[in-house]
């Protein structure tokens, strides 16, 4: 029972495809896989928009909207019906063309991540043996997708707002893909699927994450600080920074596109997310050995939810940062951690398993994490301060 | 129904392409571009011979790819470096005006 | 058993042809809304770029410092070795210590180069 | 079938690279160029170089000029067509190598070789490779990687900057 | 007029007013305003979508910095005579469907500063102005009460026909003159397509005025 | 009024540049997000790095002084609340100084109380709005400025059962205060004063000690002592670079001489000093608030020979000040024997403290200058009047 | 107290004729009046005083004394000085132009201090007063291209009365006489 | 240091997530239309005119002084004297305003026309559900519009009021004393009389 329940939407795509004749079978079983991506994550989108919005006010003290039906969970139905009947401005100057195709490429480039992403046991739309690299190549459109946006408009602030986004993403992207590759070599493959597989194995009731090694942890708190900054995500939204610059790279971009851009964004947050829990989370498997009981998808999608609801939590704290200090923090400390951490993962593997490794681990980590810290929180001379008192 | 020969025409085609625009055109980026595009030109060829060579199983002309694109790259870095620095003492990357600049 | 059509890729084709379809749909449809209802109304100011409200000024291009070239480059560098590592990483548990060292090695050279650079102050944002 | 489709928006991007005015417009086209050759990599079984190429070229390079033009262009957004003045005698020299290379490749061996059974390459097997038999090359590489950033860096850096 | 376009058109009929009400319903609930502060009244806007008022809960706390993507503009404060290009401006670059709440007396008419050199006696003197909140400040809830007026007008709207808002005619202009700054004063001091004066009342006897009173 | 790109070489890191690229200029304001309303920088960039910058005023301009010139000295009460309107009670208090400078009015002991209570509210009041914006401008997603405001609307609360209005409360009179305190008012309040330490131990929790925050904020935008005086500016700015002024202190005006407090001083005068010299002084003002509320004594509210209606004073001029939570606010009035002031004139802190805003900024990022921009705690209708 | 500062001024500053204005109301305010020659030097002695040290320039004003109530009708500028080091105030300062229509050119004390920069400007855009030696006289609170000085006594507002709900005293005048030269129009 | 205040941060925040479930404090969100926070005894927002009795028109307290008019800052009332005089709760004869505006898109809420009036014939109302889509017609407020019971006042200002019954009964009682003779006051309502409450 529990096996079908598991893999109940494989199966039910098996009995579609069974009606229809072999010829068209491949693009009918593609063309569902991705058909279920869009649809699952554009509800996902819509649902997150809406949750976010609630939860950013549960955090500050009030309740969000609530009004636009029950909970008010239809507001973004209203939002989107809003937006598309919205007019559509270009401004004059700009490059009709590369403006309109800046949000689709956006779009699409968000999705192409999910084709390896496995939402489940046997739920990858394509299973790559460089899998990993595929996710990579894919998210790096988005940069081009970004550059596309702020060029073609033609506005100072959308420019500005670009280049900063580009000079952020590409200075993560370094930190992100290094702290993939710990999780590479425990896996022994670029195959999203294998990693997964991986890590399903329990230990008692404990699960093989990688995260529950030392430098499982490390990688994979470097990879999300890398992806919130991928995916510009406070507190590293500088490129739509409207303290400074107004919106960013969509200041000119009015009615859907504009919609668009939120949602790429957002499919491309959720992709890192899913790609975090995939690598370090053990993808779709049970959290503790007593509840495989329940379907993979759904593990899958509760990480996801949690790791959603984490991004919204620090979006809810933090301020923003600099420019500059945005980039030293990637390149004076995310890019030297993931190597070391690089370094402890292979210490690790070569040393034998027991107490000793766990606490060489360990110290390899952070040893270099307190003095790469200190060493940034004195170079920039922060400190506490005292204060006097004048009658 | 492909023959190596489409994959090795397609290859002649874009270094041509890439050759002619190379010569042709006077922006010293776009010059860059060409030069980038007959290099992959280029990789697409080893790859082509690796495929249909009789042994792909010797990642030969795989790694040989590899390593060209890393070659490549590091060459776009330094050329576009190169482009800067000129544009910084010219203000232009009009490579014509640059070359009756320097006469 | 491969597909007739971009053999075992189909899948990303796909998806990215639907997902453009997604992307281009709505906006079709606002465009045909637009056609039907409520036209759109371009105008001098309208379609002007938006400057805090000042009016526009002719040219929105603007210089860059080199910067971001600079941080370009770097990354580029290390994209490239991340090409070179993930294979490296893929085979790892089969390869024995001599490996390892030989990409300790690999890796010590760019890491020289990024030292290089972070005294230079490349990575200092000015 | 597909590789006629990829070989098109291959060509149609190379050749839109080299002749748009709008420089940007010319690296959009060149992105498509190198996606397409990426496709052409993927169709060759070459899956990592596939990926390798997108991620390097589409990431990277393209982001590198990019950058590279929006410094040098500030004043000049659309490079206006200027042609070499022996832009004739050019594309000839062009067409003509073309025109030598097709014939050889129709007259050469090659076009008869029929393809192999498909190689089961895996990144595990590029991986070992790469630490046997290419250990050399790939140290090389890297060497080679560290003085390009050095010689671009120290190139493109303001000269004041240098001097701090 | 034949039977058949009659049909045709009493069809059309049927599927306007469903689109019709999915449009307002739409427009009505997510109306997000634009991130435009003027004076003391700016910080009653602010505590309105503060935790206290939350006019999140209507969901219109997607305050957006750029025109392009807002749809409300409430003109929050007393818009002087040197604001007043600007503020035009900002409405005409605008999307369309948009729409502009005066909150305050001086956003209204100039309110206590009406008397000022420097002082626009009124915003509805270039931009047509959608609902008025007096008040000086108008509390938080006045202004959700504002809001809510909005969303009722914007309900009533019809999609078609002769009663249609100004954004859905083809004819009505989108944008409007942006006053010039002149050597005494605006050029010109006001937009008469917009501000339809009530020159001809005696105001010794301004009772006549509010006859149709609310 | 736009600034042409500027050639000469401002900035020591442009003097060593090799001087062909172009710097930016960008106008930050009228519309801009965080300019606190229609404030507008001019600013050229070289880089991302603050050249020059010019601060440019009058989208606020309602002629304030034109009107109270016109107008009865009662009559400008009621306009003094719309000066700096998130605190209209200290700047009824200053009016209200100098007009009963001009005439000689004697404020009754009860009155007095009062008014120190209304101002060190209303200190709290522009204090916790004023980091609230701060940490807005930083990027903070609304949650720090949201816990500001709820502290806030609890004052607000106490304005409006005292006042009746929430912001424009025109309370004071010439020689006193306009209507006494309600019933329950002493109670709500100092239970309002008991609580706030605690929304101040939060804050700190949330900001002080997150290092995003203290690295947007250490080391930037500093403003040196001497600059300061010269400058004229005042208030928290002033003491946050370390000079030991304080007009409560300095002219003991009212009834401050009575009580304890301190005034804490900053040392390197940057954004974090800034912000601390605020949070604490919220603390001192709590101080003040509790000594207050405890010995504040019964009678009357209005000095009897004030008048309402018909106030002439005599001829002759005044200048009253106080320390108005953004600094010094004075009121220069200028009588002729008329029931209209001849002159009146608002000193307006927070455009003087805007002077030095070029000089804090210069070589710091954009993204600095907002939040140096946010230290100063300008409100637009002082500005501009 | 006043006398001594004047005293010490008219010794270290030759030629410096101050003059004593006093002040009428109860706040015993009383002024001095520097003749603009020696304003600069003036002020500087004041400010670099060891025991004076007014070293902070609070507030810089303009009046404008209209012909009806002063026969000559003349602009002047008031300085309120204090010390911060002494904690010590207000010292008044007064400045005044020869007439209020071309002679209105005085010295301006920002080289001095620079808090008096932005109202010194802005005394500029509302008086006229004209401010030799100020760094960067703009109009301030108004727009370039305007040309009036609202703050001026005899400034009359532009006419931009339509319609006025609550005809109150002149404004209903205005409002009246707009009405009137509207309704002759068409 | 070292990411600590960062945790220490999210942990305040965190506090707040949870206790907006639990407790009203962390959860200070009024829903407006249907919630409403009682106003204070002084909120005031813009002026209304008291009557006495039945009659809004005749039993309007306000003698058209137009000291309110000459002392609103922003000059928004408008006042024309009848020609005619009526009695007043006291019974002396007096002119009522024929004309009796106040333009509320200008109002400041000042309360001084409140302060000055001699009658307590104005005073502050505390409505302010009063957006419309209308500027000149829905905003300027005729003496009809302005007019409200005594009893509104009692209600949105119970202490207020119930001190100015106190005061005007005072002043009644002495003018009564004073003219004794006269007995004409008796026809005119008692402001006393209606303090009910709705
Ligand atoms: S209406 Fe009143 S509160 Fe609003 S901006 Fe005008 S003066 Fe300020
Ligand atoms: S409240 Fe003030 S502004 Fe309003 S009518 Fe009364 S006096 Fe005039
Ligand atoms: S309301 Fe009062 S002050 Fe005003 S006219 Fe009537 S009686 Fe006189």
């Amino acid at each position: 029972m529990t096996e079908t329940m598991d893999q109940i939407f494989v199966l039910l795509k098996h009995r579609i495809l069974a009606h229809s004749p072999v010829s068209v079978q491949p693009i009918f079983s593609a063309a569902l896989s991705a058909i279920a991506i869009l649809v699952v994550f554009a509800t996902l989108f819509a649902l997150t928009t809406i949750l976010e919005r609630k939860g950013l006010g549960r955090f500050q003290n009030r309740y969000g909207p609530n009004r636009v039906g029950p909970f008010g969970l239809l507001q973004p139905l209203a939002d989107g019906l809003k937006s598309l009947t919205k007019e559509d401005i270009v401004p004059h100057s700009a490059d009709g063309v590369v403006h309109m195709l800046a949000p689709i490429v956006l779009v699409v480039a968000a999705f192409l991540g999910y084709a390896v992403l496995p939402l489940g046991r046997n739920m990858t739309a394509i299973n790559l043996d460089a899998g990993l690299l595929y996710f990579f190549a894919a998210s790096s459109v988005v940069e081009l997708a970004i550059f596309m946006a702020g060029w073609s408009s033609r506005n100072k602030y959308s420019l500005l707002g670009a280049m900063r986004a580009i000079a952020q993403m590409i200075s993560y992207e370094v930190p992100l893909i290094l702290s993939t590759i710990t999780a590479v070599m425990a896996a022994g493959s670029l195959s999203t699927g294998a990693i997964v597989e991986s890590q399903t194995g329990y230990s008692g009731i404990w699960p093989h994450w990688f995260v529950f090694t030392p430098w499982g942890f490390a990688g994979f708190v470097l990879f999300m600080i890398a992806g919130i900054a991928e995916s510009n995500r406070s507190p590293f939204d500088l490129p739509e920074g409207e303290s400074e610059i107004i919106a960013g790279y969509f200041v000119e971009y009015s009615g859907f596109k504009f919609a668009l851009f939120f949602l790429g964004e957002y499919i491309g947050m959720f992709a890192i997310c899913g790609l975090a829990i995939t690598l370090f989370l053990g993808g779709w498997a049970a959290p503790f050995s007593f509840l495989t009981w329940a379907p993979s998808y759904f593990w899958f999608f509760a990480k996801l939810l949690v790791l959603i609801a984490m991004l919204i939590w620090v979006r809810a704290t933090l301020p923003r940062l600099r420019m500059d200090q945005l980039m030293n923090f990637a390149w004076k400390f995310m890019l030297p951690m993931a190597l070391i951490n690089l370094f402890a993962a292979s210490t690790w593997h070569f040393t034998p398993p027991g107490a000793i490794r766990w606490i060489v681990g360990t110290i390899l980590i952070a040893v270099p994490y307190l003095l790469l810290g200190r060493g940034l929180m004195q170079s920039n001379k922060l400190e506490k301060r005292t204060y006097r008192f004048a009658d | 129904m492909t023959t190596p020969v489409n994959y090795l025409l397609i290859s002649a085609l874009i270094f041509a392409i890439g050759l002619a625009g190379a010569l042709v055109r006077r922006n010293a980026i776009l010059v860059l571009i060409g030069i980038e595009l007959m290099l992959n030109a280029a990789n697409l060829n080893f790859i082509t011979f690796w495929r249909y060579s009789p042994n792909p199983e010797a990642l030969t002309g795989v790694m040989f790819a590899l390593f060209s694109i890393g070659v490549a790259a590091a060459e776009a870095a330094v050329g576009l470096a190169l482009i800067i620095a000129v544009y910084r003492h010219f203000n232009t990357t009009d490579l014509d005006q640059v070359d009756s600049m320097r006469g | 058993m491969n597909p007739p059509v971009f053999g075992v890729y189909l899948p990303i084709v796909v998806l990215a042809i639907a997902a453009a379809g997604f992307a281009i749909a709505p906006l079709a449809l606002a465009r045909l809304w637009s056609k039907n209802f409520s036209p759109r109304k371009p105008g001098p100011q309208k379609n002007s770029t938006y400057e805090c409200g000042l009016e526009t000024k002719e040219t929105s291009w603007i210089p860059f410092r080199p910067e971001y070239y600079l941080y370009a480059i770097v990354f580029l560098i290390f994209d490239v070795e991340a090409i070179f590592l993930l294979p490296f990483a893929v085979a790892f548990d089969g390869l024995g210590l001599g490996a390892a060292i030989a990409m300790m090695v690999f890796l010590l050279l760019l890491v020289e180069g990024l030292v290089w650079a972070w005294q230079k102050g490349v990575l200092t944002w000015v | 079938m597909s590789f006629a489709i990829i070989a098109v928006f291959t060509v149609a991007g190379a050749l839109a690279a080299m002749t748009l005015r709008n420089l940007v417009h010319c690296v959009l086209a060149l992105v498509v160029a190198f996606t397409g050759l990426a496709g052409l990599y993927l169709q060759l079984g070459a899956q990592f170089v596939g990926f390798a190429q997108i991620l390097v070229y589409v990431g990277a390079v393209a982001i590198l000029i990019v950058f590279a033009m929006l410094l040098t262009q500030s004043h000049e957004p659309l490079a206006h067509l200027t042609v070499a003045p022996g832009w004739v005698t050019s594309s000839l020299v062009a067409v003509a190598v073309f025109v030598i290379l097709a014939w050889s490749i129709r007259s050469s061996a090659v076009g008869a070789r029929s393809i192999q059974p498909r190689p089961e390459i895996t990144v595990r097997n590029i991986g070992d490779s790469l630490m046997s038999q290419f250990v050399v090359p790939l140290e090389v590489t890297g060497l080679l990687l560290t003085a390009a950033l050095v010689g671009a860096v120290t190139i493109a850096m303001r000269e004041q900057r240098m001097n701090r | 007029m034949d039977q058949k376009l009659r049909i045709e058109l009493s069809k059309q009929g049927i599927v306007t007013t469903t689109l019709e009400e999915l449009y307002n319903w739409g427009r009505k609930n997510s109306v997000w305003p634009m991130t435009f502060g003027l004076a003391c009244c700016a910080i009653e806007m602010i505590a309105t979508s503060m935790a206290r008022y939350d006019l999140a809960r209507f969901g219109a706390e997607v305050f957006r910095p750029s025109p392009r993507q807002a749809d409300l503009i409430i003109v929050s404060g007393t818009v002087t005579k040197k604001m007043a290009p600007q503020v035009v401006r900002l409405y005409n670059q605008m999307a369309e469907p948009k729409y502009v709440i005066a909150m305050g007396a001086c956003a209204i008419s100039g309110g206590p500063f009406k008397q000022g050199y420097n002082v626009l006696k009124g915003i509805d003197r270039y931009i047509p102005v959608d609902v008025h909140i007096p008040g000086c400040p108008p509390r938080p809830e006045a202004l959700i009460d504002a809001f809510m007026t909005l969303q009722k007008k914007i309900d009533q709207q019809t999609l078609t026909g002769e009663g249609r808002p100004r954004h859905l005619d083809p004819e009505a202009p989108s944008e409007f003159v942006v006053p010039r700054f002149g050597a005494h004063d605006l050029e010109p001091p006001n937009n008469p397509e917009v501000f339809r004066i009530l020159n001809n009342i005696d105001s010794r006897n301004p009772g006549e005025v509010d006859a149709g009173g609310d | 009024m736009t600034t042409a790109p500027v050639k000469e070489a401002t900035h020591d890191e442009r003097a060593a540049g090799c001087g062909q690229d172009e710097l930016l200029e960008i106008a930050l304001g009228p519309h801009h997000p965080s300019t606190h309303g229609v404030f507008r920088m001019d600013v050229v960039l070289d880089g991302e790095r603050v050249v020059k910058l010019k601060p440019v005023f009058g989208y606020l301009h309602r002629n304030h002084e034109k009107i109270a010139e016109s107008a009865s000295y009662l009559a400008s009460m009621p306009y003094t609340d719309r000066l700096d309107y998130i605190c209209s009670l200290t700047n009824n208090w200053a009016y209200a100084l100098a007009v009963e400078k001009l005439a000689g009015l004697q404020v009754p002991e009860r009155a007095e109380y009062i008014r120190v209570i209304t101002a060190e509210l209303t200190r709290l009041v522009n204090h916790t709005a004023t980091i609230g914006f701060l940490t807005q401008e930083m990027g903070a997603s609304g949650t720090p400025l949201m816990y500001a405001f709820r502290e806030r609307e609890k004052i607000l609360d106490l304005f409006e059962s005292l006042t009746g209005s929430r912001m424009m409360c025109n309370y004071m009179r010439f020689g006193g205060c306009r209507v006494e305190l309600p019933a329950g008012w002493l109670e709500q309040t100092k239970k309002v004063v008991e609580e706030f330490p605690r929304f101040l131990d939060e804050y700190e929790q949330l900001l002080t000690g997150n290092e995003i925050f203290m690295a947007r904020a250490q080391g930037v935008g500093i403003l040196k002592k001497d600059l300061a005086i010269d400058a004229g500016v005042t208030g928290p700015m002033l003491r946050a670079s370390g000079v030991n002024y304080d007009i409560r202190k300095v002219d003991k005006y009212g009834i401050y001489d009575r009580f304890d407090f301190k005034i804490p001083l900053g040392e390197h005068g940057d954004v974090y000093d800034r912000y601390m010299v605020r949070m604490l002084e919220m603390r001192e003002s709590l101080k003040i608030l509790h000594q207050a509320l405890r010995d504040l004594p019964q009678g009357p509210l209005m000095d009897p020979k004030a008048k309402i209606r018909g106030f002439r004073p005599k001829p002759g001029e005044a200048y009253g000040r106080i320390e108005a939570p953004k600094g010094e606010l004075g009121f220069y009035l200028i009588s002729d024997g008329s029931p209209n002031p001849y002159r009146y004139r608002v000193r307006p802190p927070s455009l003087i403290n805007l002077t030095v805003l070029e000089d804090m900024c210069r070589g710091y990022s954009i993204a600095d200058t907002i939040v140096i921009f946010g230290t100063v705690d300008i409100v637009l209708g002082e500005v501009d009047r | 107290m006043l006398e001594e500062i004047k005293a010490r001024l008219d010794a270290a500053v030759p030629g410096c004729r101050s003059e004593m204005i006093l002040n009428g109301s109860p706040s015993g305010q009383h002024s001095l009046l520097l003749d603009s020659a020696h304003a600069v030097e003036a002020a500087t002695f004041l400010r670099d005083h060891a025991e004076l040290r007014f070293d902070y320039c609070s507030n810089v004003t303009g009046v404008d004394w209209l012909e009806a109530q002063h026969s000559p009708g003349y602009l002047e500028v008031v300085y309120h000085l204090y010390s911060m080091e002494k904690k010590r105030g207000p010292l008044v300062l007064r400045l005044r132009t020869e007439n209020r229509t071309d002679k209105v050119h005085l010295p301006s004390l920002t080289p001095v201090w620079r808090s008096a920069e932005f109202q010194e400007r802005e005394i500029f855009d509302l008086y006229g007063i004209i401010f030799d030696g100020h760094p960067d006289l703009r109009r301030i609170l108004m727009w370039d291209e305007f040309e009036d000085h609202p703050m001026r006594k005899d400034y009359v507002e532009p006419d931009d009365y339509e319609y006025e709900p609550t005809a109150h005293d002149d404004i209903l005048a205005k409002a009246k006489q707009h009405a009137m030269g509207k309704s002759q129009e068409p | 240091m070292l990411g600590e205040g960062i945790l220490k941060g999210l942990a305040e925040t965190a506090r707040n997530f949870f206790g907006s479930f639990v407790s009203k404090e962390r959860l200070t969100t009024v829903q407006f239309p249907e919630e409403r926070l009682p106003q204070p005894e002084a909120a005031r927002n813009f002026p209304f005119l008291v009557y006495d009795g039945d009659d809004s028109q005749a039993g309007l307290r306000c003698v058209a002084c137009q000291i309110c008019e000459k002392e609103c800052p922003p000059k928004c009332i408008f006042i024309q004297k009848s020609s005619d005089k009526k009695p007043d709760y006291i019974g002396k004869q007096q002119f009522y305003p024929a004309v009796f505006n106040i333009d509320v898109s200008v109002c400041m809420s000042c309360q001084i026309c409140v302060e000055v009036c001699p009658f307590d014939a104005i005073e502050m109302d505390n409505a302010f559900e009063l957006s419309t889509t209308d500027r000149f017609r829905g905003l300027l407020w005729s003496r009809e519009q302005l007019a409200k019971p005594n009893s509104y006042f009692h209600n949105i200002h119970p202490a207020t009021a119930a001190e100015v019954d106190e005061r005007l009964a005072e002043a009644k009682a002495r003018a009564e004393a004073k003219a004794k003779p006269t007995v004409a006051a008796s026809t005119t309502s008692q402001p006393d009389s209606q303090t009910t409450t709705s």
